[in-house]
């Protein structure tokens, strides 16, 4: 068993000093003073350097495998990226010098957020979000900004279709939105009809992934932006799938006012563990005086934070975003290029398609077609037939060191395998998924239960996930 | 191909043959002509790594790096091991996303669980979850955690750092929930004036100690204040200072919350910081964002998850409290990290080194003639006034030392254990030479 | 099976570029120009990354877990010590750049060699040998200069204890001196009248290192000086054990003539799989004049490699030693201070005692008394009992994620096992190496089998060493 | 306790009690009174992380570091990709020693074998070991190898880089072997006279190509006369060269020899570096130090080990011709990983680039009137006269630019696929302006 790190811990042991100081000792007053001192670790060196090494071999990323997570696109996180981000001239400037002092680090921000504009076809952005849904809250509330200028306080619903990502329902309710569901067409596109049923004069907005989360491109993007504007609606683009259609086809260009992007994907940064990501959101130019305060701006051959904006919908963050997230991504659009990153798009469907021609027949795929950069799947059939669910997919992969695509989402496909491959795979790596797959179909026919019991060759086997939620243990209790 | 794809052509032909299409652009034809895109981006070329780093290096040479800094304001110059980054920087943290699939995450959801350990000892508090984007946003999602019907308007101190009151009030914008204002006296928040202004409608009030001036508050007697109207309190906190002050578990918060860039991440103009949330345990179904807990598996054997999901977006969709997906995972993975290098005696020493030399600098500062400052009880920040602030931090530019944060007409001081006697006499010296 | 990179190479694939050039392409001349290209690997970034990635996580570092190789200090490394090797000031800087423009390389190397020279208690020192061995000639090479010089031409052999490591006797030989083996004493220590009898007038000196490879201080180390001295030959120090001795006793004052370390055991410099390591060779006033050239040296305020030295035995390196590994070594020595050198070598020992006295009377120790930094042990009396040898039971340890102690060294014990723990490990870890080992003495009894099928946890079990001998594949054969 | 040592005061004494001893100093008893150091080491006290990175960042600080640089001369400025150093800094590789444990060290295992692989591909030769301290310590290895009781001696080209006949002079006065000059004309080897100076009892030539001064050997006709003569041939080669110009298999070189630095090791003050060494078939159990070899496991698993031990010191002892115990390891890991990004077509460029840098250079340069240069090919490195070198290495110094090396009165120029049109020109102009 794999000890915490409090259980390492030995009072008195340490391994970090402060220099001496020849400073006086001042007191605490009494009044304010802590009582107990937190039971924080006590490690040497080496059992903390071994600690936190042996963690990090207990996870998988993309450096050690396939990473097919829908919706996540989890393509290679170039090293360039990291030796940029750890430049002294960018991790050791403090936010509050002066503009003077950090052109570099506005020009920076300033030149990713013109070319990011230019990707998306929009007018202007800000760098502030901390991630995609914190992205979209932010164009949420600046679209509520506009129609409340507007007078439109009648516009309270956003509507959202039924195969979005969570975040998107639970972004406009936070805004303080009603959410109204758009259900999908046979074809699994947005169906136009439920469409113009819903909107309205309450319709604030619709909010969209295209590709959609099921990796179909919305094909009646036009006329689905003239039906939400043509009732004073604005349209915002939920950026998780920019990877599909980069150089292909701009959201702006699709009649998106507004757009949030995940830098944590389509532009290269790594995932973190879960963060940080970075959610920059872009504008139509009727949008762009409510874009978050400060944001930097250009004057001749200086750039600056402007901090005063009247009709800004305020700040939403500390600063002005993730400054070493958006280095990274701006080495990663600095080293593609516009061929690059067209280049990028096009493979990233590529390969999602080459994947679901080689599975569709296996996996059932709920809608025909091509796909974009990723496709949904689904073990409906196969649970049907030998009891195999698309978890038990999932796990399986687990003991071929594969991580598996995400599962049971979207909601309106039961069964859901959504595998997104990304540019960064080549055709081994995608043929030995594919064969894997297969294979895992195979066995489910002939051998379920060594499916059920998968994984058994991970540090540990399915974990007691109901347990866990009924009686939470959320730390550990330090006994002393 | 350009960029980091592998593909020859005989591959990508291989690709097209298996999918059954001619070539790349029919797989786009779904494409709408009318808004297809027709030229190339104008944006430049791809360059190699070589002219990549070229460009980097030339950006972040335009910045104006100090060794020496005595400016804080919401981020703190603080000491970072080598071994913090080393062991955060291993590529499995950094390439992994959100651990869905626990068996093998194991890793980063144990370092997750120990992190929300560690908060909770921090803070004194049961419960923590795994990290928001940063202090502000985790006082606004402290505020809706507070919200009900009734109680909907959130009362906060004049004196909290006034991008967190920034936040906050851009966040009401969206519930339509008020911000009430409690004034300060002298950089500290007027105690009478609470119950006036939170009356018995109030969810919450926050607080901020040591507070945006860097004075210690009265905590524990604006938490009895405001559990007396009924509402909750919620305590933003310095996670440096709670190695000597008042924990907020200890003077009854409800929530604790806080920007955690000192515990080991680097200034980076700002980000990527991580904002910590800890609660009392009758709370905990209402917190935020990722949760970690402990599970076992069929052997026994103990184990990690994603907990508590039910409270989360992708489950909830719109009636979720919460749109947190993505969070703070790898900042607070490096808390984790430099918390457990520092441990519980190299964090206090940490904690009293900044408390000893900003109360030595500021003893040496209000001995100038015209120099005047207050007398609250504070950390590691503190305010003065009477200085030409302009003139002031020209002459410590000069010296390569980043002074003090201008507020209005006044100077917010900070040190960190990087300050030492040298430095700050010398700063004491320079400030003379400016007031003569 | 794990690939090689060969084997994952695909004609055209490629992952670094260049930036364009403008300038002309020139012909290479048809009489010069190589025939067919090698045929090195092509792979992608992400391929790249995961094959060097997977091929770490199959390497045992000191960060992995325990690694008590006896006679190699596996200490911990500290992260700090890496930091400062890759300042851009030490990595970027040409060895053929001015002095001017090095004083700050020039006086680390001389700040290190002022330390080093104090800590062993000799004159002076060059830091150009690039490992161990490397060292030991070196100190060899002066050693001769140093008899030829007076004249004592007849002086051709040099004496070493039969405990000694193989470098010694292969280095004496290479520099060309005759071989005379001294065998141990009873109590493990050289035998005063075996040496006696073996000095004469073609006495070059003796090698030693003390505490020897047993572990045991050479507590006549007086007398042997005496000995040796007397009929004109040079006591030479293997630095090897040094960490058993700092602060404690010095090389130089035990009557040492020359000496060289090894940085990258006792001054924690990383092994690297095998090396770089760093031999620096430290020598009394009389032989200073032979030192290598350049060395580093200092006049008034400035620095300076001083090329000129008639006597010098010459380069043995390019340019000046393993510069980054210095840099290491400074660091650390720097961190430590007097008292910490002193502490690591107290700990060293204590640690060392701790586990002898927790397993000796399991795994027999063939000398009694106290140990220094690492002792001996010897699985031949298991061995008789139950067949299980030395090698098994290290191979037992790898399933336990301990790195064995060095086995069949020295050679004059049989089933010799070299435990040497360092300072940096706690006692937790001791206890658990030494029940892991205890428990391991058990099951030999027990189920013998069990070890002889060790390691089954590795991801490979015990190879055919000997047909790797036999039928030597050296390289992969690359088939087009 | 100070350093990195983990006891407290109760661990130390439940050890010295269960070793039965009342103190540290008891265990340091057998050490002679007469020696034992009395007082404390005289160097200064240890000091914290931040002090140490102070002192050592203010070294680093006192070096000039060169962003364009035209210094060869042994020690060459190419790129290193970014993933070099994040895989080769992996902490396993770091911390690991020699894999004397195959089970526990398949990796870096076969990323030596992979490493040998590579350097036979580059030499064109069938055998080699996995890395010797540098390129001097590689051809004096080298001419061991060659030597017989018979045929000692070695002939050595003074074309060849001084420091390798340096290193190879004081390897000589170990065995006693006499070192012979082929003498050099116009900064190439005299073919004419081999012959002659080596005569029927030499036991190897050392040439080198492109030689010190960059000149590109006619290696084929040298290793003719001297296997017509009985003797070795051994190349001492530029790496990078070996993807434009003729492989020392290819003109029938029994070893080649050379300095890996310049496959992804930084500069570095000079080290550390590699040698690399490869041979032909017939003298692998000649070659020195740790060679890897694929075996396989009971399973029949591919596996790798090292092997033909018999070789080595440690189990041939005085009889062991040669005594390397730890090598170059890391630096080959290093170099591995950098051959594997860069790639076959990724090397060939850079090679390329190196070349025609170069010869645009000197083109340039031997227009400006009273510069002279020699027509002999070259690769990357080549020779001026007629420029006064001080003058120009102060001026472009003054440019931020590392000039030339100075050979005697000469310049010996170099370029790399670091140096660009701009760069170049920029040199040039300098150049002409020295002149005028
Ligand atoms: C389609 C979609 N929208 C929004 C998000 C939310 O992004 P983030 O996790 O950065 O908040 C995600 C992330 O999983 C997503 O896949
Ligand atoms: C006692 C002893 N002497 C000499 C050496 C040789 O050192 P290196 O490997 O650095 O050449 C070693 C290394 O194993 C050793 O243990």
């Amino acid at each position: 068993m794999m000890k915490l790190i409090f259980e390492i811990t030995k009072e008195d042991r340490r391994s970090v000093r402060l220099p001496m100081s020849t400073i006086p000792s001042f007191n605490i007053p009494k009044e304010y003073a802590r009582g107990q001192r937190p039971h924080l670790p006590e490690v040497s060196k080496i059992d903390l350097v071994r600690h936190y090494t042996a963690l990090s071999l207990r996870t998988h990323g993309v450096d050690n495998g396939f990473y097919p997570l829908g919706s996540c696109t989890m393509k290679y996180n170039p090293k360039v990226n990291e030796k940029t981000a750890s430049l002294v001239g960018f991790t050791n400037i403090h936010p509050l010098q002066s503009a003077q002092e950090t052109q570099g680090a506005l020009e920076l921000m300033y030149d990713l957020k013109t070319m990011l504009c230019e990707i998306t076809g929009m007018y202007d952005m800000t760098m502030q979000p901390a991630a995609g849904a914190h992205g979209e809250w932010t164009g949420l509330m600046m679209m509520k900004k506009y129609h409340e200028m507007r007078g439109d306080t009648q516009k309270r619903v956003i509507l959202v279709p039924d195969s979005a990502h969570g975040t998107n329902p639970a972004s406009a309710h936070v805004a303080g939105f009603d959410v109204k569901s758009i259900p999908s067409a046979a074809d699994g596109g947005v169906d136009l009809e439920a469409l113009r049923d819903a909107v309205g004069d309450d319709t604030a907005g619709l909010m969209l992934t295209n590709p959609n989360t099921l990796g179909i491109f919305e094909s009646r993007i036009v006329e689905m932006a003239k039906i939400v504007h043509e009732a004073g609606g604005l349209l915002y683009y939920d950026g998780a799938n920019l990877n599909a259609i980069m150089g292909q086809v701009r959201p702006g260009d699709m009649g998106f006012d507004v757009i949030h992007l995940n830098l944590h994907k389509t532009f290269s940064t790594p995932h973190g563990g879960g963060g940080p990501g970075s959610g920059p959101v872009g504008c139509a130019k009727r949008l762009a005086q409510f874009l978050p305060t400060p944001n930097v701006e250009k004057k001749g051959d200086t750039y600056f934070l402007q901090h005063d904006n009247e009709d800004s919908i305020g700040s939403v963050k500390s600063f002005y975003g993730h400054f070493l997230t958006l280095v990274r991504a701006y080495t990663y659009i600095l080293s593609l290029g516009a061929d690059g990153l067209s280049d990028a798009s096009r493979i990233a469907v590529l390969n999602a398609n080459y994947m679901m021609a080689r599975l569709k027949d296996t996996y059932t795929v709920p809608f025909n077609g091509l796909c974009m950069h990723e496709f949904v799947m689904t073990a409906q059939k196969l649970k049907e037939e030998t009891g195999i669910s698309a978890m038990d997919v999932a796990k399986a992969l687990l003991d071929e060191g594969i991580h598996p695509p995400t599962v049971y989402f979207p909601l309106i496909v039961k069964e859901a395998m959504m595998v997104e491959p990304t540019e960064t795979e080549s055709i081994e790596t995608l043929d030995h998924a594919c064969d894997v797959l297969l294979s895992i179909a195979r066995i489910a026919k002939e051998d379920p239960q060594q499916l059920h019991d998968a994984p058994v060759t991970t540090v540990i086997s399915r974990l007691d996930e109901v347990e866990a939620a009924r009686n939470p243990i959320l730390r550990y209790s330090i006994s002393l | 191909m350009t960029g980091y794809i592998p593909h020859t052509n005989e591959d990508i032909q291989k690709m097209l043959d298996v999918i059954g299409v001619d070539d790349i652009d029919a797989l786009f034809l779904n494409l709408p002509d009318a808004v297809k895109q027709k030229g190339r981006l104008n944006i430049p070329e791809g360059r190699s790594e070589i002219e990549v780093l070229d460009r980097l290096n030339e950006l972040a040479d335009k910045n104006t790096v100090y060794k020496t800094i005595f400016r804080g304001a919401g981020a703190y110059n603080h000491f970072i091991p080598s071994v913090v980054s080393s062991l955060a920087s291993r590529s499995e943290f950094l390439t992994a996303y959100t651990p869905y699939q626990p068996e093998i995450s194991q890793g980063i959801l144990q370092a997750m669980f120990e992190y929300q350990t560690m908060i909770c000892e921090l803070t004194g508090l049961e419960v923590s979850n795994a990290s928001v984007y940063d202090g502000a946003n985790a006082a606004a999602e402290a505020a809706v955690m507070c919200m009900t019907r009734k109680r909907s308007d959130i009362a906060i101190s004049d004196a909290v750092n006034p991008q967190i009151i920034a936040v906050l009030k851009s966040w009401s914008k969206a519930s339509g929930a008020q911000i009430r204002i409690v004034p300060q006296v002298d950089y500290k928040t007027d105690m009478d004036a609470i119950a006036g202004i939170m009356g018995d409608d109030c969810a919450a009030l926050i607080m901020q100690s040591p507070n945006y001036y860097g004075v210690v508050e009265d905590m524990q007697q604006a938490s009895d204040i405001t559990h007396d109207l009924g509402g909750y309190f919620v305590a933003s906190v310095n996670p440096t200072s709670l190695m000597l002050f008042q924990a907020p578990g200890e003077y009854g918060a409800d929530i604790a919350v806080g920007e955690g860039q000192p515990l080991g991440n680097p200034l980076a103009f700002g980000g990527p910081y991580l904002g910590f949330m800890a609660a009392t345990e009758k709370m905990m179904r209402k917190l935020p964002g990722r949760i970690v807990g402990q599970s076992h598996d069929k052997e026994g054997r103990r184990g990690y998850v994603l907990t508590l999901q039910a409270r989360e977006q992708h489950i909830r969709r719109e009636r979720a409290s919460s749109n947190v997906c993505s969070n703070q995972a790898h900042a607070a993975l490096t808390a984790t990290i430099y918390m457990a290098a520092m441990g519980k005696r190299g964090l206090y020493d940490v904690a009293k080194r900044c408390y000893d030399n900003a109360h030595y600098l500021k003893e040496q500062l209000c001995k100038i003639d015209g120099v005047s400052c207050n007398y609250h009880p504070f950390f590691h920040e503190f305010m003065t006034s009477g200085v030409d602030g302009k003139k002031l931090n020209q002459k410590l530019s000069d010296q390569g030392i980043l002074g003090p944060f201008e507020v209005e007409s006044s100077l917010l001081w900070c040190t960190t254990e990087l300050n030492n006697k040298d430095d700050i006499d010398k700063v004491v010296s320079i400030a003379r030479e400016v007031m003569t």
